[in-house]
């Protein structure tokens, strides 16, 4: 067992145990640091998978950002003065058997299916300036219309929470 | 090079960098504004006919790709550049008359940027060529439009149809995103063309293709409203402001089509074989074993009876155009089916005449509940004696939806079932057939109250100002001579079928 | 020329009819007189065209109506009218003119002073018109047209009083059992053209004999074109119309009811005699026989005196058929003429009886008008006598004769064929019997009614011409100078037997192997006039023969038949020797069941009438329920199933929505209830789309 | 083969656009002026007759078009539509091609007459008179243009057009039940003329016009099977393909004429529907079924017409015998005539299905006698019920004395639907029974259908009785005999009738030479044995 | 697993495990802002597929840059869905998406 596998059990059981927490748990405040967990897992992943930029990029504006806005959203909707803060799941039985058939078709595809997997070959120490470069050229386009989405998505969020 | 590249693309990408001016120009008036003011809707028209001015100057220049392969500039986004920008500028006209908004409290600055970013949305999304570029566009028009429902931030009807929208919207896109990924995952890019050439050289896992398609299928399906994933049109459109609906039925629909076609088309083009079939038409060959035409069969069929089959019950004249859009989202489906460019180009001219009908349809629900204050068609009786231009114009709107001949309507379904009696698809022309039948039922359920039935209450005649009659009758009247005289349109269609990248 | 004549006497009635249906009301006196001359006028034409024709001539025009060019597969398509005159119909002509006249002239007195007087007489104009059509007519489809023409009027006349409503139901009962005879002899029309291309006699007979119509669908033919004759003579099962059309005015009964109309069913079959195949001529004989036996038991038991002269009018009738069934042609022929003239004397006696008896017509409270109504009195007394076949009348020598003709032929053919002449002598003595017994309730006796008996006095003068004259035709002396023997009459001779063109194989047995000394070769005879030496020959063919041997028994076998029915009616009526109602006690079921008329009518009623509209209402229950109720069906469905809503115009719903609607609504209901609003059902459904679509698509 | 031009423009088209050009002006006058509106209609629809006279006049009996077109006569033939074809999709070739020949002629004067005459009836619609006059001039369009016109998308289009009208006359202007009535008629005709939507698209797909190349609509092209696409899917003959075909087409016409199964709209029609319109609804629309089955069917599918021949007498049989039936048991007056068009329509299907000369013949003229004679019956309804307000047979009797006049109309009406010989409806069921008898597998079913003749007596008389003879009840004590404008409806009707009865050449001769046509054109064009011959 | 080696399947059965309990969160919870929760999750489960093919797919960083992507939509939809869910909170005063249904039928 080297190392790459240890760390990467422990991330991969960090994160799917931190997901299951953030579903099952009774208690909605519980759910929302879980997802911190989750987050924080997922980061680990893309490191090990050595997307430097992208884990940190992760941790920033996912835990940062998104959790944050998450648990503003948990704070202001559930009244935390009356104790009933936790939230039964639907007993919808049939929508859980849905959603476990999905599942397990998709894990048992991702296994069954060879992949194209190259031979690993020698990897630069960091992928930013590739990511700098790639994102000003091929995807500029994206890039710029990403930022109109950013700015729409601003100016609705805005309109929607504006009281008068 | 790269600069050169980069200033060629932006010479060609004139209409959607005036929108987003626009939008920009928007935000930026508004702020010397307090009170509500149309002053917003203005500039949009504005940006909308600037737009609309650079896409006539494109029209001539050779089927290419811009921007690194993101972005294709041919006459199929053309085709459909055009429809959004009409579109939208009815919607502009709509959100000026209608009596819900203008009584609304809300200062229509927003609405106006989000409907120019819609409409970027849509023209991104008509001539993506790249995945990615394909899941921005879609994000960007949802986003703006999922704020458009909810415009009406005080009614809980408006702000419980945000709420169903942007769950389902978020769902459908995550679940399109992870279709995406797979398909990246198979074949290493997400380029179209480069998709198509991995697909038709080397041999790929079906299942997998197979599912990753279904996930991609869940997100064209939520923008088109097709069957399974149709489930939030419904609620929305009744719940959202009337123009917001008309928006959401024509434009982002139209989108919607536009991705859909042209990622069937051109990512499981087999780039290997020619496309030319014996009798001269023009035939596609998919891969070998990827039978996703009867797919699209299945759901056209589902959409289409499902859509006219509910649509009887209903007596919310709102809630009985969404479940029309659906059948027609299910009629154009049907013409899909035949996968060559006479289907298409049926699909084209169909999208072209729908908006027309669509949008009257939907203008005239807008002045009846500005003037009769009600949504249920049984509360409409006898308005055709008190009001009979709006009512004769509703009852155009109605036949050309149902297809009754003389109308635009008519021709737009001769087109798609001639194509596919052409192609031998007999069974799907009889479904048809007899869903056109079905659809005539609750179209002429409107009718029969607005003209079959003498008014109960006060018998009063209720006019509308000139500017509500001209509006209706320029939607009306391209609906009649459409059908008389649709020449030019169907030649419009044919031509705007080539899509950059095929033969 | 004569064909000019014949083509005058055809459209003068239709000129009164139309003047009269127009401007009568105008016209003095209703323009009664104009029908009555113009009849006359006719009479005088008809006497000296049958003064002019020659027993074998056949004057003929014809006309060319439709002309549907050749068609493909066929052959030329054309339909023609034509106009023949030859023995047969200068008579009838004669015969119809005549009766027609007098009862125009008795209805003068008879009909004076009612409300639609002018119409009365436009109708008998018409009915005149149309019964000279068939009179006169080449062609099968000509004669059919005017039979549905003489159909209509005698509609119109029966239910000329349409006021009250036993005429009403008389002249539909009329019209319709006429029409159902009517229908067998277009189908019978329709089977001659089919196979012989043509519709004129001479044309059919000649093809006939080059065998284009043979077998099966010749006797067919021949027996459904008798059904015209069944239907419009009253004959076996369609006789049940003639007494009730006795609801109609009695000049009319006399005219129609007795002469003319019910005779031309016998005219029908004297034209198409020679086409009938032997089978077809034992049906007609059997069904003239069964007829005339019925007819005669039960007018022995009726009251009324109208309906006993219509049973005897059915009796006779039968008779003349029976005649003609057996082969006797010229003495069928021959007891039509004859009976037309003292049957129509009859009736118009019993017009005069109930125009002075005021309009009562139950025998049995008349009697003793022997002194009161001399003339009326003498001249039924005559025509009761050449009715019942009592020497020195016409009726005795043509009745003689036709059953000197059921002997021979009973003769010829034996076997059961006895039956006919038994039976027919038996009708023979009911005859005599019935009628003696109502000419002694009526006239003889003590009046049994005071008050109606003071009054009664003698018919006025117009109505007692017409009487005289018929009467007087009913003796021997205007057909036959020897009161014995009518075969050496003129009648005889102007009326020879005509020969069959049937195949040989579907000959009678002793009508074989006689064709080749056929008489007179049927050559269509040009315009030219005058006498063809060829034409009369003695006829040696076996009938003949056997007719001769049978003359002298057939005669004293009548004698004494006649005798016989005469002696009982004075035993009961006259002497009182047996009182008439002891003998009905008696025999009491017998009694009943003659007075019931045989329960036909109840028989008719109940069956075919009641069957028919049962039928129609469950056509009408299965119309409404099944083919209709597959749309409202379809509404009942969606009504249940809807009844959560009903939120719906329900008048429109039910009616609208057909089977495949109510499918269309229920998987509406279904899937409209997927909507459940909340957002997470939506998506476990998308979710179940997708799984769903999978596993569809994993097998392609 | 002559043409005739009036002011540019053929005759044909003026017959049938001229009542547009009226229905224009009608709109154009103010909704006070009824009378001028009303007068304007009678107007054009006068002018249409006497252009229908001035048309049988020229008009050249030896001619026999069917499927050769110089044997039609005032031809007119342009192409309407022609959309080049671009890279892949073809030529779309639509041709304006109206002509007339033995067969259509007979009704273009039926729809002239029965035009003028429902007009004249209409005169008595008090509501909102502008619009019913509209939509009568239009309806009158539609008419006119499917007799005339010999291209399929052509007359298909007029097809529909008669459609609308027709849903609105019923549905505004009706009885009680005018909504129910309206929606169930236009559903069930638009459900047949889905039918041929789909057969004409498959006819246009397989064909190929021997002059353009492109496919095309052209009756008279389709009709020769070497335009028909060897590989195609209505090529060659007797291919299930093509019988699936034939049976589309009956199916579109039967719900027209109306055939046993798909007749349940036509009482409720007639029931609901004011008398102009049941008189035309009743004396011009149901012929255009068997018209469009004797041109389309025959022309285009002989060899399947051939095949079903025997089934097509028994819906004929059925509907008689089916029709008599009903309308026995029926107490609406209107309803009864309703039913009894039911069955007169059977003698036209019988005689057709014999494929004789004199059947089809019978079968044309009982078409047009059918016309006449049940107009006629229906404003004999329209005048009793403007009067009583009620069609209940049982609650009339004693009218013949009442209105006498009216009585002596009604004789005529009610004995020529009984087919009284003398007058016209006897002919053409006497030919019709003759064409059919002649033909030996359907002899039996001819002999059941004379049975029909004896049904409709007993119910006419028995109407006639009920309604007319007996005593006249006291609330019935007002009623008029019939006024000058009934007078100007009947007698026309009542004069043709009786003169067709007693000289029906005129019509007979006009159609003669083009059924001898169509009998050769489908006889030669089959293998098949024919049934007769 | 057959190979102790970490693999790419091995990173694709994370992914497909998070994007199955994303899911049951979507579809069970009936708190609104739950079910964006499991929206996120979803969103990450792709990511980690588009980087993970990247990284054995040898496709230079392509899929990193469309992660990047999909982060910055991630943001915006949060940021727009919670206004939503906000709004619905005044009107409604629940965020239980299941008791939010009276637009139906």
């Amino acid at each position: 067992m080297n190392y790459y596998e240890i760390i990467f059990y422990v991330f991969a059981v960090l994160t799917v145990v931190s997901a299951g927490v953030v579903v099952f748990s009774r208690n909605i405040i519980y759910s929302a640091f879980a997802l911190l967990f989750t987050f924080t897992g997922v980061a680990g992943i893309y490191v090990l998978l050595n997307a430097d930029f992208i884990a940190i990029t992760q941790l920033l504006i996912y835990v940062g950002g998104i959790m944050i806005l998450l648990i503003f959203g948990v704070m202001l909707t559930t009244n935390v003065t009356n104790v009933e803060i936790t939230t039964q799941t639907l007993k919808a039985l049939p929508a859980t058997i849905v959603v476990a058939i999905v599942s397990a078709l998709l894990v048992s595809t991702m296994v069954s299916t060879k992949w194209a997997v190259k031979d690993p070959i020698s990897v630069e120490s960091t992928t930013i300036n590739q990511i700098g470069e790639l994102l000003l050229t091929k995807y500029l386009l994206p890039f710029e219309i990403a930022s109109i989405v950013l700015l729409i998505a601003m100016m609705g969020a805005a309109f929607l929470a504006r009281k008068n | 090079m790269l600069t050169q590249q980069i200033l060629d693309g932006l010479s060609k990408f004139y209409p959607e960098t005036i929108l987003s001016v626009t939008i920009l120009v928007i935000v930026f008036v508004e702020l010397f504004f307090k009170k509500k003011t149309r002053v917003s809707g203005w500039i949009a028209m504005a940006g909308l006919a600037a737009a609309m001015l650079f896409t006539f100057l494109q029209v001539n220049i050779p089927a290419q790709t811009i921007f690194f392969q993101m972005v294709a500039v041919d006459p199929f986004s053309y085709f459909f550049k055009v429809l959004l920008i009409l579109s939208g500028f009815l919607i502009v006209l709509f959100t000026f008359l209608s009596d819900e908004i203008r009584s609304s409290e809300f200062k229509t600055q927003e609405y106006y940027a989000l409907l120019i970013a819609l409409t970027l949305g849509g023209f991104l999304m008509a001539s993506s060529v790249n995945l990615l570029m394909m899941y921005l566009a879609l994000e960007l028009s949802s986003l703006s439009s999922y704020v458009l429902a909810g415009y009406f931030k005080k009614s809980n009807r408006s702000s419980e149809a945000a709420l169903k929208y942007v769950i389902y919207g978020g769902v459908s896109s995550g679940l399109m995103l992870f279709g995406i990924s797979l398909i990246y995952g198979i074949c290493g890019s997400l380029d179209m063309f480069a998709i198509s050439a991995y697909l038709s050289a080397n041999p790929v896992n079906l299942i997998t293709l197979l599912i990753a398609i279904f996930l991609m299928l869940a997100g064209f399906g939520y923008k088109i409203s097709a069957v399974p994933f149709h489930f939030w049109t419904p609620d929305v459109y009744e719940g959202s402001p009337m123009p917001v609906t008309a928006l959401l039925s024509v434009s982002s629909k139209a989108a919607g089509f536009a991705m859909l076609i042209r990622f069937f088309l051109v990512a499981f083009q087999n780039a290997g074989h020619p496309t030319i079939t014996t009798e001269g038409l023009h035939q596609y060959i998919t891969l070998p074993g990827l039978h996703w035409p009867e797919v699209i069969a299945v759901i056209a069929v589902a959409t289409m009876t499902l859509g006219n089959v509910v649509a009887i019950w209903q007596d919310n004249l709102k809630r009985l155009l969404a479940y029309s859009s659906i059948a027609q989202a299910g009629y154009m489906l049907l013409a899909f089916v035949v996968v060559s460019p006479q289907g298409i180009s049926a699909m084209l001219t169909y999208l072209a005449v729908y908006l027309f009908m669509n949008l009257g349809a939907f203008f005239a629900a807008i002045l009846i509940s500005n003037k009769y204050k009600t949504e249920n068609i049984e509360e409409m009786k006898g308005i055709g004696y008190r009001s009979p231009l709006l009512c004769v114009s509703m009852a155009v709107f109605m036949l050309s939806l149902s297809g009754i001949p003389m109308t635009a309507g008519f021709i737009g379904k001769f087109y798609i079932f001639s194509a596919l009696i052409n192609n031998g698809y007999i069974w799907l022309a009889i479904i048809g057939l007899m869903n056109s039948v079905v659809s005539l039922y609750y179209y002429i359920k409107i009718l029969k109250n607005m003209f079959l039935i003498r008014p109960q209450g006060d018998t009063g005649a209720v006019s509308f100002g000139a500017g509500y009659s001209v509006l209706l009758l320029a939607l009306a009247i391209p609906t009649i001579v459409l059908g008389i005289f649709f020449g030019p349109l169907t030649k419009f269609a044919e031509y705007s079928v080539q899509i950059f990248g095929l033969k | 020329m004569l064909i000019s004549i014949s083509l005058l006497i055809l459209f003068l009635p239709l000129l009164s009819f139309l003047i009269l249906i127009f401007f009568g009301k105008k016209l003095p006196r209703q323009g009664d007189w104009l029908g009555t001359a113009i009849l006359i006028i006719c009479l005088g034409l008809a006497f000296y065209v049958l003064l002019n024709t020659g027993a074998s001539d056949k004057f003929n025009a014809i006309y060319n109506w439709i002309d549907l060019k050749d068609a493909p597969g066929f052959g030329p398509v054309k339909i023609n009218l034509g106009i023949l005159i030859d023995n047969l119909s200068a008579i009838m002509l004669v015969v119809v003119c005549l009766i027609s006249a007098a009862a125009h002239l008795f209805s003068t007195k008879y009909m004076e002073g009612d409300a639609k007087y002018n119409r009365y007489y436009a109708y008998l104009g018409i009915f005149t018109f149309s019964m000279l059509g068939i009179v006169l007519t080449d062609n099968l489809l000509m004669m059919y047209i005017f039979w549905e023409l003489v159909g209509l009027t005698s509609y119109l006349l029966i239910g000329f009083w349409y006021e009250n409503p036993g005429p009403q139901y008389a002249s539909k009962k009329a019209f319709i059992v006429n029409r159902i005879g009517d229908v067998g002899f277009f189908t019978g029309i329709m089977i001659v053209y089919v196979f012989t291309k043509s519709f004129t006699f001479s044309e059919i007979f000649a093809a006939i004999e080059a065998g284009q119509l043979t077998g099966g669908w010749l006797t067919a033919a021949g027996i459904l074109i008798f059904c015209g004759a069944i239907g419009k003579s009253a004959q076996f099962p369609l006789h049940v119309w003639l007494p009730d059309a006795m609801e109609g005015p009695t000049p009319v009964s006399a005219l129609i009811h007795a002469a003319t109309m019910v005779a031309a069913g016998v005219y029908l079959v004297t034209r198409t005699f020679p086409m009938m195949s032997a089978s077809a001529l034992t049906f007609i004989a059997y069904i003239g026989l069964i007829t005339a036996f019925i007819s005669a038991t039960i007018a022995i038991t009726q009251n009324d005196i109208k309906k006993v002269l219509a049973y005897s009018t059915v009796s006779q009738l039968g008779f003349m058929i029976m005649a003609l069934g057996v082969g006797a042609y010229t003495a069928g022929f021959f007891h039509l003429v004859t009976h037309a003239a003292f049957k129509a004397c009859l009736f118009l006696g019993a017009g005069s009886v109930i125009y002075g008896m005021h309009h009562e017509q139950d025998i049995r409270n008349m009697g003793g008008l022997k002194k009161k109504m001399r003339i009326t009195y003498l001249t039924f007394l005559m025509a009761t006598m050449a009715l019942s076949g009592v020497p020195l009348t016409s009726g005795f020598l043509s009745k003689d004769s036709i059953l000197a003709g059921t002997m021979a032929f009973a003769g010829l053919t034996g076997g059961f064929n006895y039956i006919i002449p038994i039976l027919a002598f038996l009708s023979a003595g009911m005859t005599a019997f019935y009628m003696f017994r109502l000419v002694f309730l009526t006239f003889h006796g003590e009046p049994k009614n005071k008050e109606k008996f003071d009054h009664v006095k003698e018919s006025p003068l117009p109505m007692t011409i017409p009487l005289i004259v018929l009467s007087v035709l009913s003796f021997f002396v205007f057909f036959s100078y020897n009161p014995i023997d009518a075969n050496i009459g003129w009648f005889a001779k102007y009326v020879p037997a005509v020969q069959t063109v049937v195949p040989e194989a579907q000959r009678f047995d002793f009508q074989k192997g006689t064709t080749e000394h056929i008489v007179n070769a049927e050559s269509p005879a040009s315009e030219t006039h005058g006498e063809n030496p060829a034409a009369v020959e003695e006829n040696h063919s076996a009938f003949t023969e056997a007719v001769h041997h049978a003359h002298y028994p057939a005669m004293g076998l009548s004698l004494f038949v006649a005798g016989m029915g005469i002696l009982l009616a004075f035993a009961f009526y006259k002497w009182k020797k047996f009182s008439a109602d002891a003998v009905a006690e008696k025999i009491k079921p017998l009694y009943t069941f003659s007075l019931n008329k045989w329960y036909f009518d109840e028989f008719y009623e109940g069956v075919i009438v009641k069957g028919l509209l049962m039928l129609t209402q469950a056509f009408r229950w299965f119309d409404n329920k099944v083919v209709d109720g597959v749309v409202n069906g379809a509404a009942y469905v969606t009504e249940r199933s809807s009844s959560g809503t009903g939120k719906f115009d329900n008048s429109f719903v039910d009616g609208l929505v057909n089977l495949i609607g109510s499918v269309v609504m229920f998987f509406g209901l279904i899937f409209r209830k997927i909507q459940t609003g909340r957002i997470q059902t939506y998506l476990a459904y998308v979710l179940f789309g997708i799984i769903l679509f999978y596993f569809i698509f994993r097998t392609m | 083969m002559h043409e005739l031009k009036i002011l540019g423009v053929g005759i044909l088209s003026w017959i049938t656009f001229l009542p547009v050009l009226g229905m224009i002006i009608v709109l154009m006058l103010p909704k006070e002026k009824e009378k001028t509106v009303k007068w304007t209609a009678l107007g054009i629809t006068l002018l249409q007759f006497v252009l229908c006279i001035v048309l049988w006049m020229n008009f050249d009996n030896t001619l026999a078009g069917i499927n050769k077109i110089e044997g039609f006569q005032f031809i007119e033939k342009f192409t309407w539509i022609d959309v080049p074809g671009f890279a892949w999709t073809n030529r779309v070739v639509i041709e304006y091609f109206m002509a007339v020949d033995g067969l259509s002629m007979p009704m273009v004067l039926l729809t002239g007459f029965i035009g003028v005459i429902a007009t004249i009836s209409s005169f008595s619609i008090n509501k909102s008179i502008k619009g019913y006059m509209a939509l009568l001039l239009l309806l009158n369009t539609g008419m006119m243009g499917t007799f005339v016109s010999l291209d399929f998308f052509l007359f298909f289009v007029f097809w529909e057009i008669m459609l609308l009208p027709m849903y609105f006359l019923i549905g505004v202007w009706g009885g009680p039940r005018r909504i129910y009535a309206a929606i169930k008629f236009f559903l069930y005709t638009l459900f047949g003329s889905a039918f041929i939507l789909i057969v004409m698209l498959a006819l246009y797909f397989s064909s190929k016009d021997p002059t353009t190349g492109a496919h095309t609509f052209n009756v008279i092209s389709l009709m020769d099977p070497a335009n028909l696409l060897p590989g195609s899917l209505l090529a060659g003959s007797l291919t299930t393909a093509r019988l699936l075909a034939y049976a589309a087409l009956f199916i579109g016409f039967a719900i027209k004429v109306p055939i046993f199964p798909f007749h349940t709209w036509l009482p409720d029609a007639h029931v609901e529907a004011p008398t102009a319109i049941s008189v035309i609804l009743a004396g011009v629309l149901l012929k255009m079924g068997t018209y469009g089955m004797l041109r389309m069917s025959y022309g285009l599918f002989p060899e399947a017409m051939v095949y079903f021949g025997y089934a097509l007498a028994v819906f004929g049989m059925i509907n008689i015998i089916y029709g008599s039936l009903c309308a026995m048991a029926q107490k609406d007056f209107k309803k009864l005539i309703a039913y009894s068009s039911i069955a007169h329509m059977g003698y036209v299907v019988l005689g057709m299905s014999s494929l004789t000369t004199q059947g089809i013949s019978g079968a044309i003229f009982q078409m047009f006698n059918h016309g006449t004679i049940t107009a006629m019956l229906f404003l004999i309804v329209g005048v009793i019920y403007d009067r009583a307000h009620t069609r209940n047979v049982d609650e009339f009797g004693g009218l013949a004395n009442k209105m006498p006049k009216y009585f002596g109309l009604v004789i005529i009406g009610f004995f020529a639907s009984m087919g009284l010989p003398g007058l016209s409806g006897f002919i053409s069921e006497a030919l019709a029974f003759l064409g059919a008898f002649s033909v030996e597998p359907i002899r039996v079913i001819t002999i059941i259908s004379t049975l029909g003749i004896v049904l409709t007596a007993a119910y006419m008389l028995w109407t006639l009785q009920r309604m007319f003879f007996g005593t006249l009840p006291e609330k019935w004590s007002g009623l008029t005999d019939l006024t000058a404008r009934e007078y100007f409806m009947l007698v026309p009707l009542a004069v043709v009738v009786i003169f067709l009865g007693v000289y029906p050449s005129p019509i007979l001769n006009m159609m003669a030479t083009s059924v001898n046509q169509l009998v050769d054109f489908v006889s030669k064009s089959t293998s098949l044995t024919i049934m007769g011959w | 697993m057959p190979n102790f080696q970490i693999g790419l399947t091995h990173f694709l059965v994370i992914s497909s495990l998070l994007f199955g309990l994303g899911l049951f969160a979507v579809v069970t919870r009936r708190n609104a802002i739950m079910i964006l929760m499991g929206i996120e999750l979803i969103l990450n489960a792709a990511n980690i597929n588009f980087i993970a093919f990247n990284k054995y797919g040898q496709l230079g960083v392509d899929g990193q840059v469309i992660s990047i992507f999909v982060i910055i939509l991630a943001a915006a939809e949060a940021v727009i869905a919670l206004a939503i869910v906000l709004n619905i909170y005044n009107n409604f005063k629940t965020v239980n998406a299941d008791e939010i249904d009276n637009l139906k039928e």
